[in-house]
């Protein structure tokens, strides 16, 4: 089932996309479908375990699902300090 | 408690608020901008942070921290946007009755802020070159691959 | 460097002696005046030092700590005389690339510092009395017997 | 042979001895032997080990000879920071 999801890029992902926030169409269960879809957009390669991610501000594991209308914000490796 | 900033950084104001006349003990952390990194000069940094879940994630460390180790009272400030050498990047500072739960608090939490707060830092070198830092858990793994 | 003084010490000045272009890190602990210890209400300290041997251990403990671990600066100041609540009697400072050098040498430093430098305090109580603090050392070896 | 030392006391030893410093005649061999036999000055009743002995201001062990004439310092336990 096509969900309406909006997406937001941190750092590299949003330098990437060229953009910081954008709602998309797509076909996902989980945050990790969400990812995967979007690969073309913020552009990583990085191994998923590597990048975090939040749906409606809060940290969630990869394989959290993804309802219509959330919000999944894509995090890149994080370096704090 | 946490908080991000995206003014300087004052640890002599922090360590005030962290007096208790209970406590024996007093252990601070900074992270400062320096002029290497990996082999490249660096200039400057740029500091990003998503702010709702860095200070909620921050928070719970802290959290994580006092739990821990018997601490009077645990700080962290983070700061965010442009930084030069020498700089402050972070804080972290910690106040107890015995050292040793001040030391290890104080290392629990900066080696959790680290890795675990949405916060990223984009390096500009010498070279006119910049680029985006790799997280410290990542390489760790890359090494033991 | 190690400094013995009578009067107080001001972490903010020695933090920025330690500033280093090449420096990412930076620890520090203090020895705070408290307001208790093991059970009895504690007044106000009164610190007494050797003070030739307290530098000249103070300098070789100091020495140890960068020789041990790939720190920048290294500095200690221990404060002697009349102390009360809240004051700082020991300020051990270190800045390093990273951070683990600068928690493991500040660790190093203050332990060594509490043992092996001859510096004694009086504790004055509530209920009138004095007395001299045993040694943390001395402490500990009476609980393992 | 009995030898000139002159015998520093530091903090709780200083208090028992009500003298910061005298010169005494000891029959002494090694820094152990001074404390020893000033047991009455300094009072103290702690395990040697606990307590610390410089002579002519280097630390040494309690086994370091005395020599005529040698300035003997006697730390209780310390107890810094």
């Amino acid at each position: 089932m096509t969900k309406s999801i909006t997406v937001r890029y941190f750092a590299q992902f949003r330098e990437q996309a060229g953009i910081g926030e954008e709602t998309v169409a797509v076909a996902a269960e989980t945050a990790a479908d969400v990812f995967r879809q979007l690969q073309e957009r913020h552009g990583s390669r990085e191994p998923l375990g590597h990048c975090k991610v939040a749906i409606n501000d809060e940290l969630v594991g990869w394989d959290a699902p993804v309802a219509d209308g959330d919000t999944v914000l894509l995090f890149p490796p994080v370096a704090g300090g | 408690m946490m908080q991000i900033v995206e003014t300087r950084i004052d640890p002599e104001r922090l360590r005030d608020e962290l007096l208790d006349a209970a406590a024996g003990a007093y252990t601070s952390f900074e992270g400062w901008i320096r002029n290497e990194n990996e082999g490249q000069r660096v200039l400057r940094l740029e500091y990003e942070a998503y702010v709702p879940l860095a200070m909620s994630e921050g928070e719970q460390v802290i959290r994580e921290a006092m739990e821990r180790y018997p601490v009077l009272h645990a700080r962290c400030v983070h700061r965010t946007g442009v930084l030069e050498i020498g700089d402050c990047a972070v804080w972290v500072g910690v106040s107890s009755a015995h050292r040793d739960a001040a030391f290890l608090a104080c290392r629990y939490i900066i080696d959790k802020v680290k890795v675990r707060l949405p916060i990223w830092k984009k390096e500009h070198y010498a070279d006119g070159h910049s680029g985006w830092v790799n997280c410290e858990q990542c390489a760790a793994h890359a090494h033991d691959d």
